[in-house]
């Protein structure tokens, strides 16, 4: 399984990454994605999101596995951003390719939503007026994670 | 020497993204012993650590890890709210 | 729900379809998308996309309205090419927006498993030596349609 | 008059995409009944409506329809092998 992880500040494209990945090889039947952009809720201006240098990396690189193990994956990307993102921008990408699409759906749902759970990133909500306020966890990214039962990462 | 790290509200809170913490020459500390020891250093640490402060996560050498995990020299330990990342 | 529906032999841009739906308002929170890919199996040339012009539209907007009275969507964009495509082109794109990434992603795959068994398109592989042989209905896309009871857009 | 379309392999086998079937004048035809009709035109015919001959699918002004689908003169019937899109 080829697997691309970054964190980083800048944007990205998912034509140019559709196309490392399409790239690979030619066994790619179908390539399953997710993007997470800044929801506009209750007049927010941005996002600041902050993250584990060191610790993000090896926590995505380790619900990636676990994907590639219980998926039958050929390639994973994820980017996840970091800095102040305003309303609007993408914050998060997971591209997963495989022969077939159901593997690449199901993939991308799993890596996604362990990476909530499971990935040190923190946002902070910026108002136009100066104010900021620290997002709280929310107890249905728990949930949603505990789905996979038997596939928590972080006990790999 | 432990290097321990705050991130998000914790470090907004404190002021501080990092400091050392010396363990004493027994060793045997538990990252709850740390919490301890770091409580007496004011009040905003008192806050921070408080029951019912706000929930927080911890990680000894980059492994989410549990309050009685063991903490050993040369350690990293970081303290942080739960994620909310994605 | 904004919906956009497209039959065409051109490629597509993800970025410029992403772009599309974000710009349509800040109550986005994630996308969920499949990419179809021509998978060079057996020594495949390329791909010849048939389809049944106006069928084939009003079928994919019925899987989509389908998909949008069942899932809490904003905006889904539905892209099929047809013509000869060669290896690793792609050939489909469903992309679904959603407040939340759940959404999102289940109605992904709730649309690309019924695109799969409803909408009119037929595909010819063509080999480097001429050959040609139409590729035959799978009965695992069926039962993956299936999956999705009392969700049959054709009896909508 | 109906107008009658094929496509993929069932269009390649008879060499053509569209004709016309004329309605008798009491009308009341059913899809299979004209399958029965076109028989009639040749071999090519007999071959993708015979039975075991690959399964087929057909439309009736762009719906679904099944065998015993009524069709009345105007109508556009469509027969195709089953859908490989996506």
């Amino acid at each position: 399984m080829l697997v691309d992880i970054r964190v980083q500040e800048e944007t990205f494209s998912l034509d140019a990454e559709i196309a490392r990945l399409a790239a690979t090889g030619f066994d790619v039947g179908g390539i399953g994605a997710f993007i997470g952009l800044v929801r506009g809720d209750a007049g927010l201006a941005a996002l600041a999101l902050e993250h584990y240098p060191g610790m993000t990396e090896s926590m995505i690189a380790r619900i990636v596995a676990q994907a590639g193990t219980r998926f039958d994956l050929l390639a994973c990307t994820v980017i996840h951003r970091v800095g102040r993102l305003p309303v609007g921008a993408p914050i998060v990408l997971v591209l997963c390719a495989a022969a077939h699409r159901g593997a690449a759906l199901e993939a991308t749902g799993f890596v996604i939503d362990w990476l909530k759970t499971q990935a040190p990133f923190w946002k902070r909500e910026d108002y136009p007026d100066g104010q900021a306020r620290w997002v709280a966890a929310r107890e249905s990214d728990e949930a949603a994670a505990a789905r996979w039962d038997a596939g928590d990462p972080s006990e790999a | 020497m432990v290097e321990i790290l705050y991130f998000a509200w914790l470090r907004d809170r404190l002021g501080r993204s990092r400091e050392t913490f010396v363990l004493p020459r027994d060793g045997g500390l538990s990252v709850r012993d740390i919490m301890d020891g770091l409580r007496r250093r004011g009040a905003a640490y008192e806050e921070i650590f408080a029951e019912g402060g706000g929930p927080i996560r911890c990680a000894v050498n980059q492994e989410f890890a549990a309050l009685d995990s063991p903490v050993r020299a040369g350690d990293e330990l970081a303290f942080f709210p739960p994620v909310t990342g994605g």
